[in-house]
């Protein structure tokens, strides 16, 4: 279990190439591997996740989750997959064919862009961009319209209503996400990610600084949320919308769907792990590698947590937690990152505590009070 | 608390431990050698593998309706009576009565049949039956791999010594029932004056 | 070569994508063929080391204006009035002479002049900001006041008002 | 083949279309797409032009391709309104009903 191993195995494969192709084309050579392990880690790392999901789950919920297929049910996956492909293939009548046949791959392709950006170890980063952060939320933003093109080419009234939920959820998540983003990227000056993590190395894990424990909190909710996961399900919420934008769609296409989800929800955890947690950094007794995948799974596992206790929310509640808590507590967080880059150790604790404690105190009586005026009784207006 | 997220994070406390708590009780049963989980109210996981682990069925859960051939005499008990199709609330009681040789009519079914796609386990035929011939079973598993058509006289018949084991509690109670009544009677017979009408000998002991 | 590759794809997916944006008799399919033409342009940023630009060409386009477009569209969908046949017949002939007229002068001009390819220091995110925030403060600024304004309009305008 | 010219070749034919579009649509969205068709071709002309600039000023175009993007989003917001209200007002979004000069 080297350090290094997945790079040597790409060095081998680089020469092997090398050895059999002229000299040109070795710069593409070497980016088709990095796509490629790419390409196959995520399905990989999608049944992983499906089975961990399910039986932490169960664990949850007193009970075993899959344990039939192969040794405590981790072959459970590969037989999902199969009944998924063997299931019929049901276009509705009356659908845009169009959009309903080309909507999951292009809701999937994206997905697998947002592992170009995360450092998986030390130097193991696909396409280590300027901008990686920023791609990433530009990959995970490109979902909203796939999502609002599935909903409607369905004319399902049911996939238009969780369609349109999902974008508006989206678009309101992303904001306190961004601005959350944002403070971590002024503290490392870089936006990539590699950078990112390279600071961390420097100044300790964000997510030991004030700052950087509520922006992880935040970020953790907002990610959540983007990803469509319970308590925030509301765009599939199964008791209303049947399945929000995906009701119409079975078989392989649905399996698309379910992978571009929980790889998405995945990816948002490595970024969390990146952003907050030192991404692969870690003592020396394992290999950074798996450093990045203890903690991105350790991330998933929250989220895993979080479905498995949390009912769900209401749309207006989701909606005004996001823009009357999440929001202003993000800009909290960016001007108390700012306070502690630029004052001394003891100040910067005083005015981050200060900032952060209080500010979260506010909002939160504010938006209980405001939960509450929700939920009280409408006056019903008189039918004369 | 009026802190956002103070109930959440109980909630989620609560939880946690109920996840760790599968694995120490896992480990402490592994520890004591105990096969299997412990059943429900215990702690940890108590799911039952269901194939290879069964709760027992309870006595009283009633699926289909099996008619009893005496173990004893290999007779059947039915007399064709027809009660059971008269209260059989979806009707899928069908009897056709037995005719001897010479044309007439004896009591026994020439053919029986309920239709189980139909039937909807209510149980109100073995309760009308003035003969005890028609009971619920216990057997649950129906699953084939062709779809059930209907069941006749051959497959509705079960043996008496079937139905006292699959009833332990009933065949005991009938078997007390009878026993009093017997007891009844003879000191009915020992008395001068018959102290109760005799009822129908319903509640014949298996 | 890969490079080279990568542009004649992407200058298909642009113009092909522009083509079904004003082609589309269905509105969605149109803000679909714009989403394409977007997100190949981005690419050919990409090309150009242009990195933050292809990246918030697509943040901005694709996940906040065309998503915008597709609510417009559902919005103003009536039973009952095609989206097909949206185009204005007495308006083609116009419309196809001065668009085609029109590229075919500016392609010809182009075509004839000899651009001299100096290379230039990449723009990184990092210059970009820094001009952004330097020389180019006063602009900034003033179109971050544009957006409040065109936010606060916009709501005035497509508010329901009360009856 | 990657020369500026060839960027301003895609740049200009979007454009084109852009403005057939625009001229000939008679949805207003329609219209609205054509008009941030020849915005990207604006935008990828500055970006490849900007590669021609003096190495001083490389940015600066660049400069001003965020700053259309920015107005770009900010035209689209506001032209969508627009159409949503003359859709309440009208019932339509076909830009040859809005033949009123007041309502």
């Amino acid at each position: 279990m080297g350090e290094t191993l997945f790079l040597d195995l790409k060095d081998f494969a680089l020469a092997v190439a090398a050895a059999l192709l002229p000299g040109g084309l070795l710069a593409s050579v070497s980016a088709l591997i990095s796509a490629g392990a790419v390409l196959v880690v995520a399905p990989v790392t999608m049944m992983f996740l499906t089975w961990v999901e399910r039986k932490g789950v169960g664990r949850f919920q007193d009970r075993y989750g899959p344990n039939r297929v192969g040794p405590f049910g981790v072959l459970q996956p590969i037989a999902d997959g199969i009944k998924m492909i063997l299931k019929e293939d049901i276009i509705p009548d009356g659908s845009d064919r169009l959009l309903h046949n080309i909507m999951p791959v292009l809701a999937a392709a994206p997905v697998f862009l947002l592992f170009l950006v995360l450092p998986f170890g030390r130097g193991m980063v696909a396409a280590d961009l300027n901008v990686g952060v920023l791609f990433f939320l530009c990959i995970s933003s490109m979902q909203s319209p796939m999502i609002i093109s599935a909903g409607l080419g369905a004319r399902s009234k049911y996939s238009v209503l969780g369609s349109m939920r999902a974008v508006v959820q989206v678009l309101s998540y992303e904001i306190p996400m961004v601005i959350v983003i944002v403070a971590v990227v002024m503290t490392a000056g870089s936006m990539s990610t590699s950078e990112i993590v390279a600071a961390q190395v420097r100044d300790g894990w964000f997510v030991l600084t004030p700052w950087g424990a509520f922006g992880f909190i935040v970020f953790l909710i907002a990610a959540t949320a983007e990803a469509n996961r319970s308590p925030f399900d509301m765009s599939e919420a199964e008791s209303e919308l049947v399945a929000g934008f995906h009701t119409e769609y079975s078989g392989f296409k649905f399996a698309l769907f379910q992978m571009a989800e929980f790889l998405s929800a995945f990816a948002s955890a490595g970024l969390a792990a990146t952003l907050f947690l030192g991404g692969w950094q870690g003592p020396g007794f394992l290999p950074s590698w798996a450093w990045f995948g203890a903690k991105a799974l350790g991330v998933y596992f929250v989220l895993v947590w979080f479905r498995a206790t949390l009912p769900r929310f209401r749309i207006d509640q989701l909606l005004a937690l996001a823009w009357k808590f999440l929001f202003p507590l993000s800009l909290l967080v960016v001007v108390a990152a700012a306070a502690w880059y630029f004052m001394p150790l003891l100040p910067a604790l005083v005015t981050n505590l200060v900032l952060l404690v209080g500010g979260y105190g506010l909002l939160s009586s504010w938006i209980l009070s405001e939960f509450i005026r929700m939920n009280a009784p409408r006056a019903v207006p008189d039918a004369r | 608390m009026k802190f956002l997220g103070y109930h959440v994070a109980k909630g989620m406390l609560v939880t946690i431990s109920r996840f760790a708590n599968t694995y120490v009780q896992g480990v402490r049963r592994t520890l004591r050698m105990a096969p299997g989980s412990g059943g429900p109210g215990s702690q940890g996981i108590f799911t039952v593998q269901y194939p290879e682990q069964r709760l027992p069925v309870p006595e009283r859960f009633r699926v289909l309706p099996v008619l009893i051939r005496e173990e004893a005499t290999g007779k059947i008990r039915c007399t064709a009576c027809g009660i059971c199709t008269k209260v059989c609330p979806t009707q899928c009681i069908w009897i056709v009565q037995a005719k001897g040789e010479d044309g007439k009519t004896k009591n026994a079914p020439e053919s029986f049949c309920i239709e189980p796609n139909v039937c909807m386990n209510c149980g109100l035929c073995a309760e009308y039956c003035p003969f005890n011939a028609i009971k619920m079973d216990v057997k649950f598993e129906l699953a084939e791999y062709r779809r059930q058509e209907v069941l006749r006289l051959e497959d509705l018949l079960v043996s008496s010594e079937y139905y006292d084991r699959t009833h332990p509690q009933a065949t005991a109670e009938a078997a007390a029932a009878a026993a009093a009544k017997a007891a009844a009677k003879a000191a009915a017979a020992a008395a001068p004056t018959p102290a109760t009408p005799a009822p129908g000998g319903t509640h014949a002991a298996g | 070569m890969p490079a080279d590759i990568a542009f004649a794809m992407l200058g298909v997916m642009t113009i092909g994508g522009a083509l079904v944006a004003v082609g589309a008799g269905n509105l969605y399919r149109a803000v679909l063929g714009l989403m394409l033409c977007l997100v190949g342009m981005a690419g050919l940023f990409l090309l150009q080391r242009a990195d933050f630009l292809a990246v918030a060409q697509v943040l901005i386009y694709v996940g906040g204006v065309a998503v915008l477009i597709v609510f417009a569209v559902i919005l103003t969908e009536r039973e009952g009035e095609p989206l097909a046949a949206a185009v204005n017949p007495r308006m083609v002939p116009a419309a196809l002479i001065l668009g085609a007229g029109l590229t075919a002068v500016l392609v010809s001009v182009l075509w004839r002049s000899t651009p001299a390819e100096s290379p230039v220091a990449d723009v990184t995110a990092r210059t970009l900001a820094e001009a952004l925030l330097n020389r180019y403060l006063v602009p900034f600024e003033a179109v971050s006041l544009l957006l409040l304004a065109a936010l606060v309009g916009a709501l005035l305008i497509a508010k329901e008002k009360e009856s | 083949m990657m020369d500026v010219r060839s960027f301003a070749v895609i740049a200009t034919v979007v454009f084109g279309i852009g403005v057939y579009g625009a001229l000939a649509r008679r949805h207003a969205i329609a219209v609205i797409i054509a008009i941030e068709l020849m915005l990207n071709a604006a935008v990828l002309n500055f970006v490849s032009f900007s590669r021609l600039a003096a190495p001083g000023s490389a940015v600066s175009g660049q400069v001003f391709a965020v700053f259309i993007i920015t107005v770009a989003a900010a035209e689209a917001i506001v032209a969508l309104a627009l159409v949503l209200a003359l859709h309440r007002a009208l019932k339509t979004a076909r830009l040859d009903r809005f033949n009123m000069l007041k309502w």
